[in-house]
């Protein structure tokens, strides 16, 4: 079974990277660009179809270890 | 599978040609082999037979270096060279280029490209303490400069920064004939005892081979043949496949190999570096005069479906071959498991002096060891020599302005202006021992538990080359050196890295045969021999080729670190010599090209027996504790060397100008042979100037915050510190 | 003094900061590997500087969930000294050993320079052979440095004392140009709340040896020493 | 408009983080993790709402910014 993890920084918690790359588009002339944020994605491929339990799994993941509760929020998509 | 390869694909003339091969070079390998060769003996011959691996153009050439001297353990032809630091301890060091994958990516180039040169040097038994990069990149307003220097940058720095490496020196230069070819030359410094440098050579028949380090993939299969193509805009678009690099493996790898290495289970251990286990494999049977097999389904590999042509061709990076006495794999298998890296028996030394490789049992490819490297192909390539260049007229160069407001501008020039930017993204305090951080003529790292220290450095001028190879190539091995002297260690060795354009036309390789007479003549005069070195050819994009760039790595000797000079002035009220003869030669000066826009004339002349003597005089003052500051008088002249020295004191100096010279040339001229010293007693330095016959005169003295020339009127430290230490952020924040 | 340094992989600045130990001790610390989790009697352990695990998806994460730190923390909680360094302070925080989080710097670069560190309090473990006031110079290298804290873990961090090094200027003052990596309130070092914890980015160890001209760090290392003794 | 550009390394190249998390996971006791492979995730905030136009910028920001095509693919999904 395959799983995306998406991690991003929480609101309220400044985002440098995503602000450079904000200012690195605009100066190659993409207007109307509001706000960048980056990010990170994890693709996590696990043994069993059991998507509960998958899911719960990638939980505990995030919980120990992926994601640092302090500055990140987390998001588990199972994709099949 | 690589551009659709298998095992069953069929030789033809066409995949020949793909593989970079010439009709004779194929009429060769079919004499050798006594038949046709299938697709993976081919791709064996075309990576051992290519420029990179081969230095065919170049190994006529290389043969007439200066490569011996009592200091000498180990000259080139082995990972690296290494030279006798006394007390049983040896300084192992090399540089290497990764110019191309720096171009097509500028981070990963970089970093792997640290990330080989350091296994060069810790295969050879030595830690690592030290490393260095000699950067050239195209002129500013490219439009590929700016994310070219981030990404190398960041790459040099991202690898060695987590290897626990300390960076601790360079160059950077920018000219438009890197536009479309960035140079990246990466050297490392290493540190082992003298009796325990480990070698490539493969003996004892039956010994087990081992592949130990990261797993292998597709990477990079055909670099080492990329890296002997001239660039085209399609080599652009075709993007090949560039490795990342896991600098992370790699320090395990770095202390894995060294707690084996302080066993006694090793015979021979080589680096996968270009060409991976083809070159490594090849290599340590042709040194032992052995035959090697090799059972490939046995290598560990990262990806599916792999074959034998692509594991004998990927370039994965962080991976070593070694052969082990016989017994001892267990011991070697303990030491890798502990560092969680993968190891695996592979095959064994044989006696039947082929590569043998077999797939699940049966064989896939025998090609005789001895005749693919001895028979590989070396060519003496037509040369013609460099025109001798008009001298410049110094007439013709008017005087504009005074020296004060020219030293302002070419101190905020991009060759001249600080790197600061640069190192401060590179760890130069890890491992505590850098006694002289980037910014000085050398760095100074010690060597542990001892006051010895080692200095080194990076240098070479391609613009003097470019005007005159055989006077470029003498100068880059002298300021070299100079720029050890400087800081009182006696220079012991040089590691060199020549990059030039196609060698197949004749004006490229006369720039290469100069360079080598150049190097030469000023290496032999200064005992100063060639223990290593890199050739990178086919720096050319649509048919220019860059500046030759024949980059001098030196590595020299501080008995005593506690007697080491430095360039910063150290207080007010001193007295200021110049060291050498100063005649104002602006012929191919920076002053010349940046102030007047003229890349013209002569470089300045290069007299050998002078460097040494006055070589010998600083270290002598050094030594003695006489002086303790100190800097050669390189690009820029007087004026530039003296604002260096200034900024880096925060203390101003007043120099009095001669009356009877330019004083533009006086201040901007690249005499060579000169040295800036500093000291409090004069007279002292004045007399043993006497006694050694050098020519020294005092041309002002330390303090107060401005440097003032002759009646004009004074300039703030802080001003020049200002466009020094702006040009290259301001650059580089795109504003 | 029994003092060790704990050694995860990619650790590298175990050398440098056994050097600045010995220095202040005449003693040489031990060194741990990660997977010993049974560590001897100890009166100070370090978490030094490097790329643990090559500070792959988060910098300190991985050796921050090591068994061997569960072990650390244990020591912790009995009063033993724990000193994180640079990796190690980023450790510390992902262990709960402190609060908050490092995170990129702002400029968004690897950065190696000397710094200036304003010292806040002289009366802790740390740093009662320093002077409160002081601005002491030394290295820092570090890619991720920034120093974040929600308001009420600040607000309780500087209402408790807790912050024992602040980037500053040479004459003090803690300015937004000192803030090398946009440090929240220019935090470069924090104390836990017993004061027997210290994390910080910068390398004092790499600041102690006279010959190098860099000594600023010395103070750190003899207050800890003496206050062991 | 909101997008999201997820950029992950090209198959085949080498990922150290995906693998050290990998090994971090098993460590911790995670089984089954059968791989994992770490990308980035870009979260654009742009003016406009003609969902065509923004991709079509995407596109472009991708391939002149975003993600470098030697090493990675990218995939945009527009939000809303
Ligand atoms: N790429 C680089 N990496 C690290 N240090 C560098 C780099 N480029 C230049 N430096 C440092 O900047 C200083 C000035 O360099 P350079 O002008 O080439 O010196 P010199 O004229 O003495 O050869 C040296 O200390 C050098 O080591
Ligand atoms: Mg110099």
């Amino acid at each position: 079974m395959k799983a995306n993890v998406t991690i991003t920084l929480k609101k309220g918690v400044l985002d440098p990277q995503g602000k450079a790359i904000e200012h690195a588009l605009g100066g190659l002339g993409f207007d109307g660009v509001n706000e960048v944020r980056q990010g990170k994605l994890i693709e996590i491929d696990l043994e069993g179809d059991d998507v509960d339990a998958a899911q719960a799994q990638i939980e505990a993941m995030c919980a120990k270890l992926l994601a640092n509760p302090v500055i990140e929020d987390y998001a588990i998509s199972i994709i099949e | 599978m690589s551009g659709g390869i298998t095992t069953e694909t069929i030789v033809t003339p066409e995949i020949v040609a793909e593989h970079g091969l010439t009709e004779g070079e194929y009429e060769t390998v079919l004499d050798i082999m006594g038949r046709a060769p299938n697709i993976t003996e081919l791709g064996i011959f075309s990576v051992m037979w290519s420029e990179h691996c081969s230095y065919k153009s170049s190994r006529v050439w290389l043969k007439t270096l200066p490569t011996t001297g009592a200091q000498v353990i180990q000259g080139p032809g082995e990972n690296a060279g290494v030279v006798d630091i006394g007390d049983g301890q040896a300084a192992v060091f090399k540089i290497e280029s990764h110019n191309h994958p720096s171009y097509i990516e500028p981070y990963q180039g970089a970093a792997t490209g640290v990330g080989g040169i350091m296994r060069d040097v810790f295969t050879m038994g030595a830690r690592p303490i030290a490393n260095l990069n000699a950067l050239r990149f195209g002129e500013p307003s490219n439009a590929k400069t700016r994310h070219l220097v981030d990404g190398v940058v960041s790459g040099i720095g991202g690898y060695g920064n987590c290897m626990g490496v300390p960076t601790v020196g360079g160059e950077v230069n920018f000219h438009p004939s890197y536009n479309g070819n960035c140079l990246v030359n990466a050297m490392t410094v290493g540190l082992a005892d003298a009796d325990r440098i480990f070698l490539s050579k493969a003996s004892g028949i039956g010994n087990p081979v081992v592949y130990v380090g990261s797993k292998t993939g597709r990477d990079g299969i055909h670099g080492a043949t990329m890296a002997s193509a001239e660039f085209s805009e399609a080599t652009e678009e075709k993007r090949p496949t560039v490795q990342v690099g896991d600098p992370f493996t790699e320090k395990l790898l770095l202390e894995a190999c060294l707690e084996l290495m302080a066993t006694d289970a090793i015979v021979s251990i080589q680096d996968m570096g270009a060409a991976g286990l083809t070159s490594s494999s090849v290599e340590m049977a042709d040194k032992g005069g052995v035959g090697i097999r090799l059972d490939l389904e046995q290598v560990p590999m990262r990806e599916t479906g792999m074959i034998p042509y692509e594991l004998m061709l990927s370039e994965s990076q962080e991976r070593m071959l070694m052969v082990l006495k016989p017994g001892h794999e267990d011991q070697a298998r303990a030491i890798f498991d502990k560092w969680e890296l993968d190891f695996a028996v592979i095959g064994e030394v044989t006696d039947s002096g082929s590569l043998h490789l077999t797939w699940h049992g049966s064989t896939v490819a025998e090609i005789p060891v001895s005749p693919l490297v001895e028979a590989s192909p070396m060519y003496e390539r037509p040369w013609e020599e460099t025109p001798a260049q008009p001298a410049l007229d110094p007439a013709t160069v008017p005087e504009t302005g005074t020296i004060s407001e020219v030293l302002s501008r070419l101190l905020a020039t991009p060759d001249l202006s600080s790197r600061r930017w640069i190192w401060e993204q590179y760890d130069h305090y890890v491992r505590g021992e850098t006694m002289q951080i980037p910014g000085g003529d050398a760095a100074v790292v010690r060597v542990p538990g001892t006051n010895k220290a080692l200095a080194m450095t990076v240098d070479c001028s391609p613009r003097y080359v470019f005007a005159d190879p055989e006077t470029g190539g003498a100068q880059a091995v002298v300021e070299c050196w100079r720029n050890m002297v400087a800081t009182g260690a006696k220079p012991l060795a040089l590691t060199n890295n020549m990059n030039f354009g196609n060698p197949e036309r004749p004006r490229i390789m006369g720039q290469f045969v100069g360079a080598v007479k150049g190097m030469t003549k000023a290496s032999r005069a200064l005992d100063f021999p060639v223990v290593s070195g890199n050739v990178s050819l086919y720096n050319e994009t649509a048919g220019t080729a860059i500046l030759p760039t024949p980059v001098i790595g030196g590595v020299g000797l501080l008995q005593d670190s506690t007697r080491m000079a430095a360039l910063g002035f150290k207080g007010a009220g001193q007295s200021i010599y110049v060291l050498g003869e100063t005649t104002g030669w602006l012929g191919q000066s920076l002053y010349l090209r940046e102030i007047h826009d003229r890349e013209e004339g002569t470089p300045p002349p290069v007299d050998v027996e002078l460097e040494a003597k006055h070589g010998a005089f600083i270290l002598g003052q050094i030594a003695s504790g006489q002086l303790d500051t100190c800097h050669d008088v390189s690009d820029g002249g007087l004026a530039v060397a003296l604002a260096e020295m200034a900024m880096a004191g925060s203390i101003g100096a007043t120099i009095s100008l001669p009356d009877d010279a330019s004083p533009l040339g006086f201040a901007f001229g690249e005499d060579q042979a000169r040295y800036i010293l500093v000291v409090t007693d004069g007279e002292a330095l004045e007399a043993a100037a006497n006694e050694a016959g050098v020519t020294l005169s005092l041309i002002g003295k330390t303090g107060g915050e401005m440097l003032i020339f002759g009646d004009e009127s004074p300039i703030s430290i802080e001003e020049l510190k200002t466009g020094y230490e702006g040009w290259l952020p301001t650059f580089m924040s795109g504003s | 003094m029994r003092a060790a340094i704990i050694v995860f992989p990619g650790t590298n600045r175990e050398k440098d900061i056994a050097d600045a130990l010995e220095r202040a001790s005449g003693v040489r610390p031990s060194f741990v590997w990660h997977r010993d989790t049974e560590l001897p009697d100890l009166d100070l352990i370090v978490v030094p500087g490097g790329f643990s695990y090559g500070d792959y998806l988060r910098c300190g994460a991985m050796a921050g969930n090591s068994p061997v730190m569960r072990v650390v923390a244990e020591r912790a909680a009995k009063g033993v000294r724990i000193l994180g360094v640079c990796n190690g302070f980023q450790v510390l925080t992902e262990t709960g050993l402190l609060p908050g989080a490092l995170m990129q710097n702002a400029g968004l670069k690897f950065l190696c320079k000397q710094v200036g560190l304003r010292v806040e309090r002289d009366d802790t473990l740390f740093s009662s052979a320093m002077t409160k006031g002081d601005v002491i110079h030394v290295p820092v290298a570090h890619n991720e440095g920034n120093y974040f804290a929600d308001d009420d873990t600040l607000a309780r961090l500087e209402d408790t004392g807790r912050v024992l090094f602040r980037y500053a200027e040479a004459d003090g003052s803690v300015t937004e140009t000192a803030n090398i990596n946009g440090s929240r309130n220019n935090i470069a070092g924090i104390l836990n709340d017993a004061g027997t914890v210290l994390g910080m980015m910068p390398h004092p160890e790499n600041a102690t040896d006279p010959s190098q001209r860099r000594i600023d760090g010395t103070g750190l290392f003899k207050s800890v020493v003496e206050s062991l003794q």
